[in-house]
């Protein structure tokens, strides 16, 4: 794991290290709430907020944490901040989460945040485990509003609820099989940008979990 | 009529044979010179006897038999040795070989004689055979005498004499069943007397009636000896298809025709075997075709081993103008030559001249499409579409999953593949990546 | 008990509400391991297995404890701590009986502690106040479902690795393309079982 | 592992789990109130613009449509009942559709509100349009019934989705309305025994 | 000397040195060609509307995947008369009239998701024209549900819209359909002969039936897929498919509407989706024909064959992996 600036831990985690198009983990909500902005950035949102908070709190107990034991901890860590954050939304958005309820509750989850917990956190101060965290988050974030962006469009033709295109033109994309077309042709795009850019290889050849 | 003896599948190529099947079977000129390969066998390579300069006469041998699966090689033309070098083989590679240069004068060793050939013993036989230099003949060139001497715990019920013919064009077989039909019923006899059977098969495709009637009338007065008329059908020459037509029986997987109880051998070879036990006469020469729109009078013809493929050629009025392709064997199997410098050896069955019109020139190949052509016809029932993906592919070692090995590279999935795949050309590579 | 009912909710679990393509869940798994037929059939053959015990056990702590102690708001935490027990109980158990068993199934077990389904299911039986029954036919209808999304998807992957896919598509992306394809394929069985 | 360690892993492992427990104790104390809270203004809300003449609207009893738990309501003004509200479900292509409907006291239908459905976009779920929901205003139930083609007297159904517009109107609110009227009239029987 | 000036040119390659005379090309071509009667059929019964869709899909799917092939500098493979038939097919599987862009976006989907982004004709496991069919219906499920009365006279531009005989069945009844119809023999002539609504090319059966006849003639298909396929469409209609009692059902009307002549015969023997070995090919068919009658009788949609295609297409490799070719010389058990 490196150890750069600040600024360099969050560009990792937004581009390099991205969660969806790069590592392909943690994969289910990118799918599962991407018919709608809203939902996708709220989504994008919770989960930032608690890769920050359990990279820092993980951070923090670092020192009292018996090493035997780490896993059982981290997962209590995250479960208690998903936790907060479903009974927040649950109290505070009651709308979206009706529809993305479940999938607030499945943050438990996501290995991203584990892993960060595991490889980052436990091994480093408060504040770089802090912006790891926010870079991380960003990066999904920022890969949700991109999904969304297009499903939510084409599919309904509106863009977090406003009429833009006056119709639907792509129905699909709303549609379980749509979920997966943009996510596995914006994949294959983001590919082709880092090949043919970068001179990179191409994510997802291995396919991870 | 009743049902044609066959196997199960197999493709149905233009036979093509009327171009050279009513030519008789004549001596070709006596070649200046001859290239003679100390391998043209399977097994070891037999140890050249003689150097350079040596004068050799007819029949003498020049390469000595070294171990058990191996064959003598004897001189085919009196003259002086001239190189012992590395020289083009048909199967494409550089064989060890000895160049004979011709004196003119086709002076043999004194031969002997055995007029009760017939009474010789099982031992005695295969003793003659093998100093005769004789391997089969129909192409793959085994040493006979190994064949005739499987294992003790093997039981071998019959002796097939292989005179289906299969490969398109090819003629020599017919011809030589039309000619010599008594030498090879006698030939046939001594080869079951040697594995010490008393039945004894001739299997002939039906686009052959002529040979099978005479075939029948030759073996008229053997009770024992049964003329099988086979459906025609590629490759129903081959060893397994032959056994699984005549007798029902399959080889298992990779085994070998002793594992049923059959030992199979080339009408050429039984000729070849009659004439060594009667007369002496090591294999010096065997029926070649030399056929195909390529060639301006096709013929059947008698030929010195070590010949030059060029030299048949110009006795056959040499080629027309839209020749591609020269193949020693036959379309189905048999190697493509870019010299025509390359001799006739044991196991050349024919000479294949191909024009434009013959051969799609197309080396184009497509993705294969699936279509099962050619699961419907492989005769060793595989999955060549399979096999060929994962050999294009790399996916060498699950090859093995699907039987890599089994194949005997008929081509009869090349030949049906509507994606123009090279087949054959997979199947090889896969099995040089892998060990069976 | 209805057996129809129950039917039901196995087939619209496994096949028209198919966890994978029509709820989105498993999918780090889902795609993680469907790249060869054999691990998919081991993971399918696991995931069954630990699917029904998992919904049994946290239907039982959930209605039997929480409800009545007024705790539901801990289910997250408890679950996943049901779920993290239980891999490693079968875990132990199976290194200890059968050892062979636990060579070809073991990391797999690891692996399941993270799908979401195997999450998902108590969480949807604990919102839908599903019977001890209706709980054990669901999380058997998600665990067969999901195993029938591995398998087939494992055979098409295997398949695709002998196939032409241009290069920035190779691996994921494709897979996605393909899981969306069977997912529209998939919703031929709409309009099969109303639930 | 010494007895001494286990106790150290089994305390810490305790520590951090009862101030995790704490913490979201705490959150949930804080937010279960709202929860309630908003939940409950949700639904009168939904309630309210039923019937939006009605000052308060109150639950009068339950009933079980398709196994679920459904309930129904009185609307009063002052003290005058001016109509009822039923929740139903109906059977629909791939789901049950969960809905509301309000009646006058004659029982004809004012209002129909979809809640929640999981009817094929693109057609099904064309049921929550108002072009389709307007159709009920003022039917009566001998008027709901599903016709292909244009009507005035009886509901037309959504072109291509026949089994969703049948879900709603037949399915849910025929046999709602039905059930409202039964049960309605069997209180006030009830009542009139007394 | 002829043979010494030429021998520098002669070729030299892996045998075998001849060839059948089956090239991808003639398969293609020939199968548009078995689709020719039916397409004629259709022309008489819908009009310029079948054209308009049928050429507008084989138009962009021929484009389709010339451009793509350009785009990435591959090898142009148009002339293999694949992307036609693909066009063609999804063409006869449309309704015959909709708005132009329809035709394009199916084409589009078929022809580049489906086909070329798994590496082009050989490698794409589910068969585009169906895919490009099912993404039309869930995407615009209306246009795609609208049917025209088939009027007979060539030229036809606005005939009235009506429903499938599928489709009254499943709504209302067989009653419903005989009353249409007239009697069962008349039902079953017009069906045979293809006088009702449904898409453009799967109407007509007896032209269908030509041109199966001549692909099984040219063992170009095989009885395999069509006979299981049918088969069990008949078998599951006999036994499941009356009111009320099992054993009273009709199996002529099944057979002999929606698209089941023209999926089982020229889209399930898709040689590239459907599992290559004969008797995975039984399977498959049988498959098909049991998901097919589950949709018809239970499902949400009246017609079932093409999402049983599709749904099959996923379990080919899968069959494909499980039905193996038995090599000579196994020992039999």
């Amino acid at each position: 794991m490196q150890q750069g600036t600040n600024w360099e831990l969050i560009k990792n985690g937004m581009f390099k290290e991205n969660t969806l198009f790069r590592m392909a983990i943690s994969l289910c909500p990118a799918i599962a709430v991407t018919a709608s902005m809203k939902n996708g950035i709220l989504m994008g949102v919770a989960v930032l907020f608690v890769q920050v908070m359990v990279n820092m709190t993980v951070s923090s107990i670092r020192q009292f944490i018996n090493p035997r034991i780490r896993l059982p901890i981290y997962m209590i860590v995250i479960a208690g901040w998903v936790s907060v954050i479903d009974m927040t939304m649950a109290a505070y958005a009651r709308e979206a989460y009706k529809q993305i309820g479940l999938y607030i509750q499945l943050i438990v989850a996501f290995a991203s945040i584990l892993a960060k917990a595991e490889s980052f956190a436990s091994k480093n101060k408060i504040v770089p485990s802090m912006m790891d965290g926010v870079g991380m988050g960003l990066g999904f974030l920022l890969a949700m509003i991109v999904i969304s962006f297009f499903r939510e469009l084409l599919g309904k033709g509106t863009l977090l609820g406003l009429d833009i295109a006056g119709g639907k033109p792509l129905l699909i994309m709303v549609l379980p099989a749509g979920g997966f077309f943009a996510f596995g042709l914006l994949m294959g795009f983001f590919n082709w940008i880092d090949i043919r850019f970068f001179g990179g290889k191409g994510a997802g050849g291995a396919g991870g979990h | 009529m009743s049902k044609l003896a066959t196997f199960q599948r197999g493709v149905h190529p233009e036979e093509a044979k009327g171009l050279s099947a009513h030519c008789p079977i004549i001596k070709a000129a006596l070649p200046k010179r001859v290239v003679i390969p100390l391998s043209q066998h399977t097994g070891a390579p037999a140890n050249p006897v003689v150097a350079i300069g040596d004068s050799v006469k007819k029949y003498q041998v020049i390469g000595a038999q070294q171990g058990f699966v191996s064959a003598p090689v004897h001189a085919s033309i009196s003259g002086k040795v001239i190189a012992i070098a590395d020289f083009p083989h048909p199967s494409g590679r550089v064989i060890p070989s000895v160049v004979i240069e011709s004196d003119g004068l086709d002076e043999g060793l004194a031969l002997k004689e055995t007029p009760d050939y017939l009474n010789l013993s099982a031992d005695e036989i295969k003793t003659l055979i093998k100093d005769a230099g004789i391997v089969g003949l129909g192409g793959a060139a085994f040493p006979t005498n190994v064949k005739l001497s499987p294992p003790k715990e093997k039981q071998i019920d019959y002796v097939i004499l292989n005179g289906a013919e299969c490969e398109p064009y090819l003629t020599a077989d017919y011809r030589l069943m039309l000619e010599h039909p008594l030498e090879i019923i006698n030939g046939l006899k001594l080869l079951m007397k040697a594995v010490g059977v008393t039945k004894g098969y001739i299997g002939i495709e039906n686009n052959k009636p002529d040979a099978v009637e005479k075939m029948r009338d030759a073996a008229s007065g053997e009770p024992d000896i049964e003329v099988i008329t086979l459906e025609v059908k590629y490759p129903q020459g081959a060893e397994k298809m032959l056994i699984k037509a005549i007798t029902g029986r399959e080889i298992p997987s990779r085994g070998l025709p002793m594992d049923v109880g059959v030992v199979v051998q080339n009408v050429g070879t039984a000729f070849a075997a009659y004439e060594a036990l009667r007369y002496g006469k090591p294999l010096i020469e065997r029926a070649v075709t030399v056929t195909g729109r390529g060639i301006k009078e096709p013929k059947n013809f008698l030929v010195r081993i070590g010949t030059l493929m060029s030299e048949l050629i110009e006795q056959c009025g040499g080629f027309t103008d839209e020749v591609v392709k020269v193949i020693m064997g036959g379309p189905m199997m048999g190697f493509a030559q870019g010299s025509l410098s390359v001799p006739v050896v044991k196991g050349t069955s024919g000479i294949l001249i191909l024009t434009e019109d013959d051969y799609i020139s197309s080396d184009e190949y497509f993705a294969c499409i699936r279509c099962g052509s050619c699961i419907d016809i492989c005769p060793m029932g595989l999955n060549p579409s399979m096999l060929s993906i994962l050999s294009e592919k790399g996916h060498y070692e699950e090859t093995k999953e699907y039987n890599l090995f089994d194949c005997f590279e008929c081509g009869s999935c090349a030949y049906v593949c509507p994606s123009n795949r090279p087949m054959v050309q997979f199947f090889r590579l896969a099995k040089s990546m892998v060990k069976p | 008990m209805d057996f129809t009912k129950l039917l039901e909710l196995v087939v619209s679990a496994s096949l028209i509400n198919n966890f994978v393509f029509t709820r989105f869940l498993g999918l780090c798994i889902f795609f993680g391991v469907s790249k060869r037929m054999e691990t998919a059939v081991g993971m399918s053959i696991t995931f069954v297995s630990v699917m029904v015990i998992s919904a049994a056990v946290s239907w039982l702590i959930f209605f039997g404890l929480m409800v009545p102690l007024d705790i539901t708001f801990l289910r997250i935490v408890v679950f996943i701590g049901v779920v993290a027990a239980l891999v490693q109980t079968a875990d132990t158990i199976m290194k200890k009986t059968s050892p062979v068993l636990y060579h070809k199934l073991g990391i797999y077990l690891a692996l399941i502690t993270t799908n979401c389904i195997i999450l998902a299911v108590p969480l949807i039986n604990a919102g839908e106040g599903y019977s001890f029954i209706e709980a054990l036919a669901f999380g058997l209808g998600s665990g067969l479902g999901f195993a029938l999304a591995l398998t087939i998807m494992a055979s098409i992957r295997e398949k695709l690795e002998l196939a032409d896919v241009p290069r920035p598509f190779r691996g994921l992306p494709i897979a996605f393309v393909v899981a969306g394809l069977i997912a529209l394929a998939f919703t031929g069985f709409s309009g099969l079982i109303t639930l | 592992m010494t007895t001494k360690d286990i106790v150290k892993v089994t305390l810490n492992l305790v520590v951090i789990y009862v101030i995790g427990g704490l913490i979201l104790a705490f959150v949930y104390a804080k937010a279960s109130p709202i929860m309630y809270v908003k939940q409950k203004e949700e639904k009168e809300r939904a309630l309210k613009k039923m019937i939006p003449e009605a000052d308060k609207i109150e639950v009068s009893g339950t009933w079980e449509p398709h196994g679920k738990h459904a309930e129904y309501y009185t609307a009063k003004k002052g003290n005058e009942e001016i109509g009822y509200i039923i929740q139903s479900f109906g059977k629909g292509y791939s789901s049950y559709i969960n809905m509301l409907a309000s009646v006058d006291k004659n029982f004809t239908l004012k209002k129909v509100s979809i809640l929640s459905h999981a009817e094929t976009p693109g057609l099904g779920d064309e049921i929550e349009k108002d072009y389709f929901l307007r159709q009920f205003n003022g039917k009566t139930l001998d008027n709901l019934v599903i016709v292909k083609e244009e009507t005035k007297d009886k509901i037309q159904a959504i072109s291509g989705a026949t089994i969703s517009s049948r879900a709603v109107t037949e399915d849910g609110l025929r046999s709602g309305v039905k059930a409202l009227r039964d049960k309605l009239s069997g209180e006030a029987k009830d009542a009139a025994g007394h | 000397m002829a043979g010494e000036k030429k021998e520098h040119e002669l070729i030299v390659s892996v045998s075998p040195h001849v060839k059948g005379e089956e090239t991808v090309s003639r398969i293609m071509w020939s199968v548009s060609l078995a689709l020719l009667p039916a397409f004629l059929m259709s022309l008489y019964y819908f009009g310029p509307g079948a054209l308009f869709v049928t050429a507008l899909c084989v138009i962009t799917s021929v484009l389709a995947e010339y451009l793509y092939q350009k785009a990435l500098e591959k090898k142009i493979t148009v002339s293999d008369g694949s992307s036609f038939l693909t066009g063609l097919l999804l063409g006869m599987n449309l309704p015959p009239s909709l708005p132009f862009y329809i035709p394009i976006a199916g084409s589009f989907m078929a022809v580049v998701i489906t086909k070329q982004l798994f590496g082009g004709l050989g490698y794409n496991i589910f068969n585009p024209a169906l895919i490009g069919r099912a993404f039309l219906l869930i995407t615009w499920p209306k246009a795609m549900t609208i049917w025209k009365e088939p009027t007979a006279i060539f030229v036809a531009l606005d005939a009235k819209t009506t429903a499938t005989p599928l489709g009254i069945l499943k709504e209302e009844g067989i009653g419903k359909l005989l009353e249409a119809f007239g009697d069962k023999s008349n039902l079953y002539m017009q069906l045979l002969l293809g006088n009702r609504a449904g898409s453009v090319g799967e109407t007509s059966v007896v032209a269908l039936l030509l041109g199966a006849a001549f692909l099984l003639y040219r063992r170009y298909i095989t009885w395999h897929i069509p006979l299981s396929f049918l088969g069990t469409v008949a078998l599951i209609a006999w036994v499941f498919g009356g009111k009320g009692a099992f054993f009273t059902g009709d199996p002529v009307i099944h057979l002999l509407s929606g698209g089941l002549i023209l999926g089982a015969f020229f889209m399930a023997t898709d040689y590239v989706t459907c599992p290559s070995i004969r008797k995975g090919q039984i399977i498959f068919g049988i498959g098909c024909g049991a998901v097919t009658m589950l949709i018809r009788l239970k499902g949400g949609y009246p017609e079932g064959v093409m999402f049983a295609i599709l749904i099959m297409n996923c379990f080919a490799p899968l069959i494909d992996r499980a039905v193996k070719t038995v090599p000579f010389g196994t020992v039999k058990k």
